[in-house]
């Protein structure tokens, strides 16, 4: 059988980001896999040396438009651990609140897409449609649609009132109704999901580990592995159990993904009702000095920041690792063997996000 | 029927079927829309699209891949008019069968993998509802004794209460040639599909329009020979709604599932399909229906 | 008008191309297709192939390598076609005016017809380009 | 499969959600939106700390000329700006900046 070398990407409907996947094909069967990357490398690395620490925030806010608010997250915890600050608690259970916001609207985003990669547009457009009220509440509370913008060092840029967290809460259950009714039982029971899904893609628990994937990957193949329960801004208070599930494939990863959007909203009623009043903010003087670390979970896995400051305005180096780079590796386990149309569907299953990668 | 009666009534067809393909087309994204929550484009949108792709620059990948576009276009318009003449059902099957397999060359003509892979899966396709169509005519000879079309109109029989069960098996081949899910491998109506409807990617501009029309063609066929199913009797108009409604359970079933891969089409199609024609043929020969 | 044009002002088909940006202006084009925008109401499909599209919709800043990628896709559209930059740094680089692998905005690599601002730029803003960017299919032979 | 269909039956008989804009329909921001940024001139006295605090350099700040020139097409709309501004001068509107055919660019000339 003659094998035919398919460029999938960079240019792609079902890819929307710049990826290059070179598929040998064997007649319908993948046989080899070699992903192609660097299409989208802007150099935001070198450009966080090259500006104010503080202006930071917001360029590392952009590595990702997708999980914006977790990156500038990871970059302030850090940077607050270098310039010893203490962040006020309420500004800490609304970081959570935002964060979780910021998972919702990803897992739902990466069902849709799923859904679409399928073929499946009605459900596409259904899980589109609730995401539209996850991105209201974000442009209620945060000011925009998806790059919240409302992390700096220090705290949270905007507060949530009563009256807010009342309308939020409101929100966040008739979201929850849209889930329940419409969403959840064609994602638990539909029969041409299962068939794409189950099976596919297989990475045992034991691959998993070798290959160090994280986040929903590596809980799809049951490794209880969460930065959430490192307890960082204010996890340990809300209380966190990671989702497991244990059969490896594509559509245990859905499950996973599902069953996380129904957690956040969760996490997100507990973090309104229990923020403490307070403060919001607190003054940052002085300069990054040392080294830090900081790691947290994105929608993706886990997200790590390595600092290095010497006490000027600039940062000396930042280095950032995403989870995506670390999920790569799995696909060059799930994908041979499989047939050109589980292409997308797999490639999907760990919601590679190019922009993260290469920043 | 005089000849120059069937004349006309050609005429009328290869000028009226691209007009209703092209309505159902638009009426089908309405209703696809609306099933989804929105608006969705105006009924006239599949016109607007072609009058604007015959205005765009021409690109064309190779002239063989143009030869064959044609010769689909053509072979699907002559397979209208023989239908229209109510010549032999064969003979506009094959006719039909031809222009398809053209169009899966013209495909496969480029060099472009995209191209090349929806040839491939085209052919696979058109291997899963060939048959099928094809043996769908065999118990309507049986009831008949005829495979012309001229003989279903004379019987003065509604089929449909003898042959339902080949007629869910159209239904099958109807979902195929409209390209609905979960049938959609080759190309789907949304180019978000892992081939980018591979099978036209090469074709563009007036040419991409040409195999739009030569698709309404198709599909205005198809619906006619399920409206065959009961054009006698005093209830002829049964047939409209029998063509429009199976169409619009095709659009339900797009709908609700997704795609899936074209092993499992080719199983569910033969296996599906040959049972329940095969049983059909059976009940017709024990005098059951 | 003739039907042509009034086609081609009905009929706008989208190549959408992920130039370098963080997703953010991605998944608002891919918002305003679904039910809440519904652009296809305009007729705007999204095609993903260079040969049948009209609109290229580009986001984010090119940079050194996929501005190939860019140029290539924008040749491959056949005329009459126009170019929409969605997003700021796709306009000018924005935030990223001073990464070290970015070449800046769009326009440095295929004409532009139409700049959308915003970080990320909002579906409704979206719809507006589109609409601007119909003037030059319109003009189009004229 | 059937578990999609009483979704889209419902779909099909009820009205779409979409919002008809640019028509009707038109939903007003809620209120914080970070769109438009504008310049008091009045209360300006060219400090220039929105120039240094920009992420994306898209404020110029000319002492000499007396002028502020900002670029809307190079903004982010971050809004950094606004909480810096001792004078208060520099005000976020919550209507999006609009697309346009250029990019063009806003002077304003300072009084004081």
């Amino acid at each position: 059988m003659a094998r035919t070398v398919i460029p999938f990407g960079p240019q792609h409907p079902v890819l929307p980001e710049p990826i290059q996947l070179k598929l040998e094909l064997e007649d319908e069967t993948v046989v080899g896999v070699m992903p192609i990357i660097g299409y989208i490398h802007r150099g935001i690395e070198k450009a966080a040396e090259l500006n104010d620490f503080r202006q930071n925030v917001f360029i590392c806010e952009r590595i990702c438009g997708i999980c914006s608010f977790i990156h500038a997250l990871t970059y302030c915890e850090g940077a607050e651990a270098m310039t010893s600050v203490e962040v006020p608690p309420r500004a800490r259970f609304l970081r959570v609140f935002w964060s979780e916001l910021s998972r919702t609207h990803s897992h739902l985003l990466w069902l849709g897409l799923l859904a679409d990669s399928m073929g499946f547009e009605s459900l596409f457009m259904q899980i589109w449609r609730a995401r539209e009220m996850i991105l209201d509440i974000s442009e209620m509370t945060a000011g925009h649609r998806i790059i919240q913008s409302t992390c700096i060092i220090g705290g949270v840029r905007r507060d949530i009132d009563k009256e807010m967290a009342k309308e939020v809460d409101k929100r966040l259950l008739a979201f929850k109704e849209m889930l329940d009714s419409t969403i959840a039982p064609v994602l638990l029971r539909d029969p041409t999901i299962k068939r794409r899904a189950v099976g596919k893609g297989m990475l045992s628990k034991e691959q998993a580990e070798l290959l160090g994937a994280v986040g929903p990957t590596s809980r799809g193949s049951g490794v209880a592995i969460d930065i959430r329960q490192t307890g960082y801004a204010a996890y340990k208070e809300v209380g966190f159990e990671p989702v497991v599930e244990t059969a490896g494939d594509s559509y245990a990863r859905t499950l996973v993904r599902a069953r996380e959007v129904y957690q956040c909203v969760e996490l997100m009623r507990k973090a309104l009702s229990m923020m403490p009043e307070g403060e919001i903010l607190v003054r940052v003087d002085g300069y990054p000095e040392g080294e830090a670390m900081s790691r947290t979970e994105q929608p993706r896995g886990e997200l790590i920041y390595y600092f290095r400051g010497n006490g000027t305005n600039n940062l000396e180096r930042l280095k950032i690792r995403t989870p995506t780079f670390a999920n790569i590796p799995t696909l060059l386990v799930m994908l041979p063997g499989c047939e050109m149309a589980d292409v997308p569907v797999i490639t999907l299953s760990i919601d590679p996000c190019i922009a993260c990668t290469e920043r | 029927m005089s000849t120059g009666w069937l004349i006309g009534s050609a005429v009328i067809a290869v000028i009226v079927a691209p007009l209703i393909g092209g309505l159902l087309r638009g009426i089908d994204r309405k209703l696809t829309a609306h099933m989804q929550g929105r608006i969705g484009p105006p009924i006239m949108q599949p016109f607007y699209d072609v009058i604007k792709l015959f205005g765009k620059e021409r690109c064309v990948a190779g002239k063989a891949q143009l030869v064959f576009g044609y010769a689909y276009l053509t072979l699907i318009v002559t397979a209208v008019v023989f239908f229209a003449l109510r010549q032999d059902l064969l003979v506009v099957l094959f006719i039909l069968f031809l222009g398809c397999i053209f169009l899966a060359i013209g495909a496969l003509s480029v060099k472009s993998p995209y191209s090349q892979l929806g040839g491939h899966r085209e052919l696979l396709q058109f291997l899963a509802y060939e048959p099928i169509l094809l043996l769908a005519v065999v118990p309507i000879a049986l009831k008949l004794q005829s495979f012309r079309i001229a003989t279903i109109f004379e019987s003065g029989q509604p089929l449909l209460p003898h042959l339902w069960l080949s007629f869910i098996a159209l239904l099958i081949v109807l979902a195929i040639v409209m390209r609905k899910s979960p049938f959609d491998i080759s190309s789907s109506e949304h180019a978000h599909q892992e081939l980018v409807r591979g099978l036209v990617t090469e074709y563009a501009g007036p040419y991409l329009a040409l195999i739009e029309i030569a698709h309404w063609y198709e599909m205005v066929l198809l619906l006619s020979i399920l409206g065959l199913f009961w054009v006698v009797g005093s209830l002829w108009w049964l047939s409209i709604i029998i063509a429009l409604g199976s169409w619009f359970i095709i659009l339900i079933v797009d709908n609700i599932s997704a795609r899936l891969t074209w092993s499992w089409m080719l199983r569910f199609t033969w296996v599906a399909g040959i049972s329940l024609i095969g049983s059909n043929i059976l009940f017709i020969n024990l005098g059951w229906m | 008008m003739g039907i042509l044009s009034t086609s081609r002002m009905k009929s706008p088909w989208l190549l959408h191309f992920d130039c370098g940006s963080c997703n953010g202006c991605d998944i608002e084009i891919l918002a305003a297709l679904t039910p809440l925008y519904d652009i296809e109401r305009f007729g705007i499909v999204n095609m993903g192939n260079p040969k049948h599209a009209d609109v290229l919709l580009v986001t984010g800043p090119a940079n050194h390598r996929n501005y190939r990628v860019l140029r290539n896709l924008y040749q491959q559209m056949r005329d009459p076609k126009g170019v929409i930059v969605v997003g700021t740094c796709g306009c000018t680089g924005g935030v990223f005016h001073n990464c070290p692998n970015v070449l800046g905005g769009i326009d440095k690599v295929i004409p532009v017809d139409v700049y959308v601002p915003g970080c990320a730029a909002r579906p409704e803003a979206i719809i507006d380009a589109v609409v601007l960017a119909l003037g030059k299919l319109k003009a189009y032979g004229k | 499969m059937p578990w999609m269909f009483p979704t889209i039956w419902k779909n099909l008989f009820s009205r779409p959600v979409t919002r008809r804009y640019p028509f009707k329909d038109i939903r007003e921001p809620f209120p914080g939106y970070r769109g438009k940024i504008y310049f008091d001139t009045n209360k300006c006295d060219l400090c220039g700390d929105c120039a240094r605090v920009c992420p994306a350099e898209a404020i110029e700040v000319d002492s000499e000329n007396k002028q502020i020139k900002y670029y809307p097409f190079r903004c982010i709309y971050c809004g950094t700006c606004v909480e810096t501004c001792l004078q208060g001068a520099i005000t976020q509107d919550e209507h999006y900046s609009p697309p346009n055919t250029e990019k063009i660019e806003e002077l304003y000339k300072i009084e004081a």
